[in-house]
Parts: C-alpha cells; sequence; structure tokens
C-alpha cells in the first residue's frame, strides 16, 4: 500500500521537476538562428567548395591523385619553345597548358586531402556553402582560364610542335643515318628499318 | 467454440521514425507481444571494404568517416592507430593528447545524439533538442579545428590534419562548465523521470553470459556489468595517464542490464569523459602535429588487428598489407554490427513499444553496420 | 438563448437554428484550432530554445493558414486497398464528434448553442462517437500501424471514460445537476465557490470537499488527456513506434480533419474541467461590467474568462506533451485500472459521505 | 595471460596433426594456421579449456589471398583459378585478458569451413558477411544467406579480387 501511494507520488514529483525544466526554458533565449537572413560566422578552417587559382597552378596533377573519389580532372598540354606561361606567385615557372581542371563538386567529398600536396599552394577550400543546383550538371566546375578557341589552339600548337620536332628529329635519324650509310656501306640491312619506324612516328 | 488467432507480421523499416536509419525489422506479432524478430540489413552498404582496397592508405581516412558517422574521429583515431602499428611510426606525445581530447569529445557528442534520439524514441521530444544543442557546440569545436563539422578527416596517419585552433583550449573549458548542468538537466527532464523509468527499467535485458557470447561491447557490455573498458584493459594512445572511472551498470532501478542502465551508463560515461578532456588539457605539451607524418604510406607486408574504445564499443580494423600502396584487405569490426544480432534476443516477450526503447538502448548506427 | 434571440428576430427556425449550429465553427473552433496549432509550435519551440514558425507574418501568426492553404492543395490520396467508403467517412464521424461537443458548452451564460438539461452526459456521449471515427479509419486504411493505432485508441479512450464519468458523477451528486449551465451558475462571481474549492457547499463540508476535489481534478484532467491522445497518452499516434497510427494513410483535407478534431477535442476537454472544477465562465472576482454599471459588459467578460481558463489548460497540455516521454499501452491501461478507477470511487464513495454531514 | 606459443603448445597436446603450424615471421601478429573442416572443434576446446578460456570472438573476416594463377580470357577480364580463400579469427578472453589469432585456408575453389557459430553467437553475422562477400560456405552454420547484398545477388562475391561488376541487376544498369 505504501509503495502504491509512493510510487503515485514520485510519478508527480518527477513530472513536476520536468515540467520546471520546459518552464524555465520558455524563457531561455533561443539558440537556434534565422538561417538565410542570419548567417553564422564560419571558422577560418572552413572546408566547404574548393576554388583553383590558376594563376598558380602549375598542372602537375597532384591534387588529381591525391583525390580518394577521382572528383578532379586535368589534362595538360606541354608549352612550346616560345609560349610565355609566366610564374607562379611562389617563383615556379610553369611548363604546362592547363586545359582541362575539372571538380565535379556533386562527387567532391571535402575531404582536403587535396590541399596538402600542391605544390603552388593554389588549391584550397574556401567557406563558400552555398552551391546547390538543379542540374546535377551545373556542380561540374571548370577552373581552366583558356577559353575553348585556346585550348583547341594549345592543342594545335603542340601537335603541330610535336610533329615539327619529330620531323626535325626523323630528319636529324636520317642525316645522321645517310651519314652512317656513307660511312659504313657493306651493312644496309640493318639500316633500313630505321628510317621507316621514323616515318611511322612523324605520321 | 474457440477463437482462431493468427500471428501478424509487421514490416518495421526500412523508412521508419525510430529504426535509426535504413534497418528493416520483420516483427512476428501475437497482439502486440514480440514473439520474434528478424532484422534485414544491408540497406546502407557502401561497400567500404571494396572501395579501400582501390585506394592508398591516406585516401582510406574519408572513408572511414563515413561508416559511424556521429563517431567519425573515433574511426579516423582507430585506423591510423593501425597503420601507425603496423609501419612501426612513433607519434608525437603532442598529437596523441590532441587524439585523445577530440575522441573523447566525440565520445559526448555520440552520446548526445544516442541519449536524445533515445528520449524522442520513448516520446519526449524536448531532450533531444536538448542534446543536439550541447552537440552543437562540440561540432562547432571540431569545425574550428579542421573545418569541418561531421566527417572530419582530421587524424591522418601519424599525425594530424591541423595543430589546435588557438581558441581551442578556451572554448573547450567553457563548453565543459556549460555542460556540466546541462546534463544535470537532462536528468531532471528524461533520466528520472518516472514514465522514462517505467518504460525502460526491466525492459530488453542483457544478461552478462549472453552479452559476451554475442561478442557485444562498449557501454552495452558495461551495463550488463562488466567492467571491460579498452581504454584500462588494452590501453592505448596516452590513456593509461589519466584518472577515470569506469562506469558499470547497477540495476538501480530495475535488473542489471535493462535499457535504463544501458542509457545511464552513457550518462556517466559523459562525466567520465569530461574528467578525462579536462585533465588532457592541462596537461597537453607543445610540439609538431604534423612531424610524423609520413611522405608516403607504405607499409611492410603483414597483417594487424587494432582495436579502440568507440563511442560504441570495440571497434576493430584487421588491415592486411601485401606491402604496396593500397591496402589488400580492411575488415572492419563494427560495434554495431555486432551488437545488432543480439537484438532480436533481447526483443522476445515484449511489446511492439519495446522493441523501439530496445533499438534505441543498444544504440546502432546503420553506417557502421552496413559500412 | 442565441436560437430564441435569433428566432424573435428572423422569425424563420430553419435560418436560425442553422446560424447557431455554423457559429460556434466560425466563432470559435476554427480560429481555436489556428492559434492553437501555432501556439503549439511556439510554445513547443521556445521550450527547446528554438524560435519556431518565423516566416510567414509577424512571429510566424499566419503559418498555420498557410499550412491550411497548402493542405487545401494537396492531392487527396486514396490507396487502393483500403475500403474506400468507411476511409472517407471516418475523418467526418471523428470531426462531427468533437464538433458536436461544442453545441453544449456554456461560453458565457448568453451564448450556448444548445441549453441541454443533459449536458454533461451528452458531452461524454458525443466523445465517445470519436472511438468510432478512429476505429475506422484504422480499419478502412488496410495498415496494420493504423490497425494497431486503433486498436490501442479504442481501449484507451474507452478505458479512461470510466474514471471520467466517475467524478462527474461525484459532480452531479454534490450538486445535483446534469445541465452545464446550472453547473456554472452554482459557482457564481468568486473563486472561492468554485467547485475545486468545494463548491457552493460550506462549513465542514467545504473543507472536507476541498482535498477530494483537488485530487478528482487531477484525475480528470488526467483521463481527459488521455481520451484526446495527448502525450503522455498519445500512443494511438505514436510517432515513433506506429509512424502515425490511425490517420498515417490520410493526406490533405481529411489529414487536417483529423487534425482539427485532435485541436477541437483539446479545448472541449479543457473546457470541460474548465467548467466542473473552475468555475466555467465564471470570474474569479466579479465583473467589471456589474461594478461600472454596463450590464452588457458581462457576458463579454464570462467569454473572455471561459476562454482564458480553457486556453490554460490547453497550454498545460501543451507543456506536459513537451516535457514528458509517452507510457506504453500496457502501463496506460494499467495506470487507469490500478491508480484512476479506485482513486474515483473513493472519492465518489467520501464525497457522498460528506455530503451527508 | 599467454603468449601465443603457449597456447599453440596446449593446441599441439590435444590435437596434434589438424593444427598446421604458429607463423610469426611477418610483422606484429604472429598467428596459428588451422584446418578448415577443424576448426569448429578447436575452437571449442579454445572456449572451454580453463587455461585458455577464450570466451569472446572479437572479429572474423574472410579474406581473398590471391595467391592462385591469373588467367586473363580475351576480353581482357581476370579470373584467379586456384590458391585460398582464408577465414581469420581474432580470439580474446575477456577473464584471462589474452589474445590470440587463428587462420584457416580453404580451396577457393570448393571453399568449406566448418562453422563456430555454435560458440560463439557472435560469429553468425560475421560468418554471413564472410559467405556473402567471398562465397565462403560455413557448414553447420543455421542460416547462411546474403546478409549486405541483397538476397538475390547472383552475380557473384563481390569482395573477391577477380570480382567483376555486372552489367544489370533486375534490369537497373549497375554503373549509372
Amino acid at each position: 500500500m505504501r509503495d502504491y501511494f509512493l510510487k503515485f507520488w514520485e510519478g508527480l514529483y518527477t513530472i513536476m521537476i520536468g515540467m520546471k525544466v520546459t518552464f524555465r526554458h520558455l524563457f531561455v533565449p533561443s539558440v537556434t538562428i534565422q538561417y538565410p537572413t542570419v548567417k553564422p560566422q564560419l571558422p577560418e578552417r572552413e572546408r566547404n567548395r574548393l576554388y583553383v587559382n590558376m594563376d598558380d597552378c602549375i598542372g602537375c596533377d597532384q591534387c588529381s591523385r591525391a583525390c580518394p573519389v577521382s572528383c578532379i580532372e586535368i589534362e595538360t598540354v606541354k608549352s612550346t619553345p616560345g609560349d610565355d606561361l609566366g610564374k607562379t606567385s611562389n617563383g615556379k615557372k610553369k611548363a604546362l597548358w592547363v586545359t582541362k581542371f575539372d571538380i565535379d563538386f556533386a562527387k567532391c567529398c571535402y575531404c582536403e586531402l587535396c590541399v596538402p600536396p600542391c605544390p603552388t599552394d593554389c588549391i584550397y577550400m574556401t567557406d563558400v556553402y552555398e552551391f546547390s543546383e538543379f542540374e546535377r550538371d551545373s556542380l561540374l566546375y571548370d577552373f581552366a582560364t583558356l577559353t575553348q578557341e585556346e585550348r583547341e589552339i594549345k592543342k594545335k600548337n603542340f601537335k603541330e610542335f610535336q610533329v615539327k620536332k619529330e620531323a626535325e628529329k626523323a630528319a636529324a635519324a636520317k642525316k645522321a643515318a645517310e651519314a652512317k650509310a656513307a660511312a659504313q656501306k657493306e651493312k644496309p640491312n640493318a639500316k633500313t628499318d630505321k628510317p621507316t619506324d621514323d616515318k611511322k612516328g612523324t605520321d | 467454440m474457440a477463437l482462431k488467432t493468427e500471428e501478424m507480421v509487421l514490416n518495421m523499416g526500412p523508412q521508419h521514425p525510430s529504426t535509426h536509419g535504413v534497418l528493416r525489422l520483420e516483427l512476428q506479432l501475437e497482439g502486440e507481444i514480440i514473439k520474434d524478430v528478424i532484422p534485414h540489413i544491408g540497406y546502407l552498404h557502401r561497400c567500404f571494404e571494396k572501395h579501400s582496397e582501390a585506394m592508398t592508405y591516406p585516401q582510406v581516412i574519408p572513408y572511414t568517416d563515413r561508416m559511424d558517422y556521429l563517431a567519425s574521429m573515433y574511426n579516423e583515431f582507430g585506423y591510423a592507430l593501425a597503420m601507425e602499428r603496423l609501419m612501426g611510426i612513433e607519434v608525437p606525445e603532442r598529437v596523441e593528447y590532441i587524439r585523445v581530447i577530440m575522441g573523447e569529445l566525440q565520445r559526448i557528442a555520440s552520446h548526445l545524439v544516442a541519449l536524445g534520439t533515445y528520449g524522442a524514441d520513448i516520446g519526449a521530444f524536448t531532450p533531444f533538442l536538448f542534446c543536439f544543442r550541447d552537440r552543437e557546440r562540440i561540432l562547432h569545436l571540431f569545425e574550428i579545428t579542421c573545418g569541418a563539422r561531421l566527417l572530419y578527416n582530421y587524424i591522418w596517419i601519424g599525425g594530424l590534419s591541423n595543430d589546435l585552433h588557438p581558441d581551442f583550449i578556451r572554448l573547450t573549458k567553457e563548453f565543459i562548465k556549460d555542460f556540466k548542468p546541462n546534463l544535470k538537466e537532462l536528468n531532471d527532464l528524461l533520466s528520472f523521470n518516472a514514465i522514462f523509468i517505467e518504460r525502460t527499467a526491466d525492459v530488453g535485458i542483457l544478461p552478462l553470459e549472453t552479452a559476451i557470447n554475442y561478442g557485444v561491447t562498449g557501454p552495452n557490455l558495461r551495463a550488463s556489468g562488466m567492467k571491460w573498458d579498452l581504454r584500462k584493459d588494452d590501453p592505448y594512445s596516452v590513456y593509461n595517464k589519466f584518472d577515470y572511472e569506469i562506469p558499470v551498470g547497477s540495476g538501480e532501478k530495475g535488473k542489471i542490464g535493462d535499457c535504463w542502465d544501458r542509457y545511464f551508463i552513457r550518462v556517466r560515461e559523459m562525466e567520465e569523459s569530461l574528467k578525462i578532456i579536462e585533465q588532457a588539457i592541462e596537461q597537453i605539451p607543445d610540439g609538431d602535429v604534423k612531424s610524423a607524418i609520413p611522405k608516403r604510406v607504405k607499409p611492410p607486408e603483414g597483417q594487424i588487428y587494432t582495436r579502440v574504445e568507440n563511442p560504441r564499443g570495440e571497434l576493430g580494423y584487421f588491415i592486411i598489407s601485401d606491402g604496396s600502396l593500397n591496402p589488400s584487405r580492411v575488415k572492419v569490426r563494427a560495434p554495431s554490427f555486432v551488437t545488432m544480432q543480439v537484438f532480436p534476443e533481447l526483443c522476445k516477450g515484449f511489446m511492439v513499444a519495446d522493441v523501439v526503447a530496445i533499438l534505441g538502448s543498444i544504440d546502432i548506427v546503420l553506417g557502421e553496420i552496413d559500412r | 438563448m442565441i436560437y430564441e434571440w435569433l428566432y424573435n428576430i428572423t422569425g424563420s427556425s430553419i435560418l436560425s437554428m442553422f446560424v447557431v449550429s455554423l457559429l460556434p465553427l466560425f466563432v470559435f473552433i476554427l480560429p481555436f484550432a489556428l492559434l492553437a496549432v501555432l501556439a503549439e509550435r511556439k510554445v513547443s519551440a521556445h521550450m527547446q530554445d528554438r524560435l519556431g514558425p518565423m516566416r510567414v507574418g509577424y512571429h510566424g501568426i499566419l503559418q498555420t493558414v498557410a499550412d491550411i492553404i497548402k493542405l487545401l492543395q494537396k492531392e487527396d490520396l486514396v490507396p487502393a486497398a483500403t475500403d474506400k467508403k468507411l476511409f472517407n467517412f471516418a475523418p467526418l464521424l471523428v470531426f462531427a464528434g468533437s464538433y458536436a461537443v461544442f453545441a453544449a458548452i456554456p461560453f458565457s451564460s448568453i451564448f450556448i448553442g444548445s441549453q441541454i438539461q443533459l449536458g454533461i452526459i451528452y458531452i461524454v456521449a458525443v466523445t465517445g462517437l470519436v472511438v468510432a471515427g478512429i476505429l475506422m479509419a484504422g480499419w478502412a486504411s488496410n495498415n496494420k500501424y493504423s490497425l494497431l493505432g486503433a486498436m490501442r485508441s479504442a481501449a484507451q479512450i474507452i478505458s479512461y471514460e470510466i474514471p471520467t464519468l466517475l467524478i462527474i458523477l461525484t459532480i452531479i451528486m454534490i450538486t445535483g445537476t446534469l445541465s452545464l449551465y446550472t453547473l456554472s451558475e452554482l459557482q457564481t462571481s468568486y473563486f472561492w465557490n468554485w467547485m475545486i474549492l468545494g463548491g457552493p457547499a460550506t462549513g465542514l463540508q467545504k473543507i472536507l470537499y476541498i482535498p477530494l476535489m483537488i485530487i478528482g481534478c487531477l484525475v480528470i484532467y488526467i483521463s481527459t488527456l488521455a481520451e484526446v491522445n495527448r502525450t503522455p497518452f498519445d500512443i494511438p499516434e505514436a510517432e515513433s513506434e506506429l509512424v502515425s497510427g490511425y490517420h498515417t494513410e490520410y493526406s490533405g483535407m481529411k489529414f487536417a480533419m483529423f487534425f482539427l478534431a485532435e485541436y477541437a477535442n483539446m479545448f472541449a476537454v479543457s473546457a470541460i474541467v474548465a467548467i466542473i472544477f473552475f468555475g466555467g465562465y465564471q470570474s474569479p472576482f466579479g465583473y467589471l461590467g456589474n461594478a461600472i454599471g454596463l450590464h452588457w459588459l458581462v457576458p463579454i467578460e464570462q467569454f473572455f474568462w471561459f476562454t482564458a481558463k480553457g486556453l490554460f489548460f490547453v497550454f498545460v497540455q501543451m507543456w506536459l506533451r513537451w516535457t514528458l516521454p509517452r507510457f506504453r499501452v500496457d502501463q496506460l491501461m494499467a495506470f487507469c485500472w490500478k491508480y484512476l478507477i479506485p482513486i474515483s470511487f473513493v472519492i465518489l464513495l467520501l464525497a457522498g459521505l460528506i455530503s451527508l454531514i | 595471460m599467454k603468449t601465443s606459443e603457449e597456447i599453440l603448445n596446449i593446441l599441439k597436446d590435444k590435437f596434434g596433426d589438424s593444427i598446421i603450424e604458429l607463423k610469426s615471421d611477418k610483422p606484429i601478429d604472429s598467428f596459428v594456421l588451422a584446418a578448415p573442416l577443424e576448426v569448429d572443434k578447436i575452437c571449442m576446446f579454445l572456449r572451454d579449456n580453463s587455461d585458455l578460456q577464450f570466451d569472446s570472438l572479437m572479429n572474423l573476416s574472410g579474406v581473398d589471398d590471391a595467391n592462385g594463377e591469373k588467367v586473363k580470357d580475351n576480353k581482357g577480364t581476370e579470373t584467379i583459378n586456384g590458391g585460398t580463400l582464408s577465414v581469420w579469427y581474432h580470439l580474446e578472453s575477456t577473464k584471462l585478458k589474452h589474445k590470440f589469432t587463428l587462420k584457416v585456408s580453404t580451396e577457393r575453389a570448393k571453399p568449406e569451413v566448418t562453422s563456430v557459430t555454435e560458440i560463439w553467437k557472435c560469429a553468425d553475422w560475421h560468418e554471413r558477411e564472410a559467405y556473402d562477400m567471398y562465397g565462403i560456405i560455413f557448414l553447420n552454420h543455421p542460416d547462411l544467406r546474403r546478409i549486405l547484398m541483397p538476397y538475390d545477388w547472383e552475380h557473384g562475391y563481390p569482395l573477391r579480387k577477380d570480382y567483376r561488376n555486372p552489367e544489370f541487376y533486375q534490369g537497373m544498369k549497375v554503373p549509372y
């Protein structure tokens, strides 16, 4: 009988205590904020959308290799002699045209593994976190600064340069072969292959 | 005339408010009494183990974050520890201290989610938001340190991605100061509420023998009355330098190993974690947190099983290295995966409403069960 | 009252009947539901250190209106395997049940939909109609969760009607009236005449009544709480167990009907508690209208006091809801049969003995 | 507390041949290699012997050793013929606080291991997972179904090193 009433009383008492707590909280100022109108101050180490400072990028592909989800795609074209690519801010000389630097933020997992390997500190995470899109394709960000035409030109230039170089090489090889052939007329068998090989390369 | 009755099969989940994710339970009911429970898992399978075979060792860390997403810090901790033992890396003292602080903060954050959602499962919604309010401050501490709130990629093999933020110590001290009264408030509001005790005491009792045989670890095992904590029993990092207690279930409100014990052990563990953090931030030495990070993670051929005391129990990493840059096998012994097996045993003979109470009390995370 | 007045003006019984029956709906239930839903959200928000709805109107005042517009626009989904007739009829029945209660509630001395002599019994009977609606909804949905919710609800509401009725019986015994109007009139003018403080009785009798009435008030409040399925007795729609119980399958306006019925019911039971124990529409300390000689002010004051009391109890319901966890089915039943019913029997017995003094 | 060598000696006394050898050449963990069809008896002994009392199975994991002959067909898909799949048991005694690692290797073509579910209930889902991921058949297992993969997955065992994704599953394209 005593337990019966004790239990009843305990129930009422603990409920009262709980009600006291919640009642007190009616007058505690809110901890939430009105998000789109009021925005929280984000800490400086915030890890959100990546940004690539293409002025400094040397196209070394380190970030792409560090990425665990392969969301960074980089394509580069070697520069031809005479191109001035400039220098990065920490004095490294650029040698590659970056014709493609895509980051797919639909894949990105914001782990920051791509940041430390960068030799010029040109890829880093910003505090931009509002970049939702209606199309998945819109999350594919292209950071490369060259226009499409420029990219084609660079590719073409490099190809031409390569052709030229190959041709030069072939010519040089031919010359050398001829020189050799002239020097050693006795062994023609071995030499006949080589020029054809070079031809293939130039094609 | 005999009344014809039949068992009802009730499908709970994968979309259900209180299965804590995408767990599907097949309940066989007689009225509201549970005859049997068949859990079906795998709805959140993200192929962690297959993925990690294709990754280099440091790249696995972001994936470990995504297993137990409520205790990411500890997942990284365990993985980093395993790799360091495999490679024989000596980690600077400061790193160890920071890891312990982060781990314990993460334990508090994880337990807060567990307790809050448990309250919500039982029907009290307010404690849930109070818990989340406090957790938010811990997440802010993580955010200022490493820039992310949930999936940190903070603990690296041999070191940390960042040193502590200059404000970190001050903010942590403030948090501890504010958190203690909040914990008392939680007790007033929920833990000692008569209805809550009525709902949880003597429900889902897990006897110690069964618990060990089923491999249950962590707070659930301790609630069944065994003083077993890897931080003390198989010490790692610098845990042996601190003074703290291992709370054990006492059956205060019902029998040992009931839901209330499992609930309250977590409340008490948070207090102990606060003690550890307080001591650790007093003792923390200076040093460089990145000095021991290897340039190239290429462990020797071999295998290792390393375990840590995750907020949910024993988190084990079984790593086989074939001497290349990618692991040959990473098997995770996920505490929730093991604990989930004992669930049907706990439920038999209780009611539908108790399924929710028991499921909440064993505190599973589906991300970890399915990996 | 209003009916006679209207009848005298218009001369048409049908028209005045129509107006009178719609009056509580438009004057009271709809605005109240709008307010109560918002209040619930605001109360819960502030208890949880949040802000609650803030966007629609000043501090989200128009949030419920926006919600209703949304619900009106929604497609009326009827799952294929339901029993369509029952499925469509159930929300109406539930709403009708809780709406009909308002007919007998005396909002003030001149504003009573219908002055039924058996008012108090009528209210209890009509609330019982809700059970039928809920069972219907649960059965017709052809969903196990709904069915479980409906079964729980039926068991719960019927069990908790017993303590409610026993306490009401005590009051009937003491006051000797079944009419809510008379009951309110008995507890005139000052708060010491309220039933919770012994009512119109005097001397030793009054002192002896007070503890009984306080416990009785508690019992009836708890059991009416259970009748309207509010936390800690919200097991029929226990969100974390049964998704949302008997109205899982409902959407759009049908869902809104259930919702509206719930809030209307909340006020109805609060009103019953207020009428029985807290003097109904009577002011706790005299009327301003009488004091300054403006007698037409009195009914308005009465209306104010009545809604204030009702809303206070509604607030307590919300307060409880956002504080407490919920019971389990068997515990709920045990609480009713082991605690509330014996206690109310004892109260009935003791009150009978005291009334003999 | 007992070291692996001591435990091995106790086991050798009892079982003789079915215990194959102790390996401690590779770094960190030394382990004992056992016969796949005897492992339940060994485990039973390990649990019940009063000197050992391995009452807890920490972990059980299937492993593809990938030590067979790699064959490429004309499409370039690689399959592994022969070799072994293994199962690792990490045991622990909560009373005596010692640990022990057991490994069994079984034929890749016909992977069969006796189940230890009877000994440690904990092994149930671990074994199902090993079956699911590697196709290792655990004899005497009460309920050997897939666990993480869909029950109707018919395209092999995903964690095997020669696993290839199917193009379609139930009419849905797999690599989306």
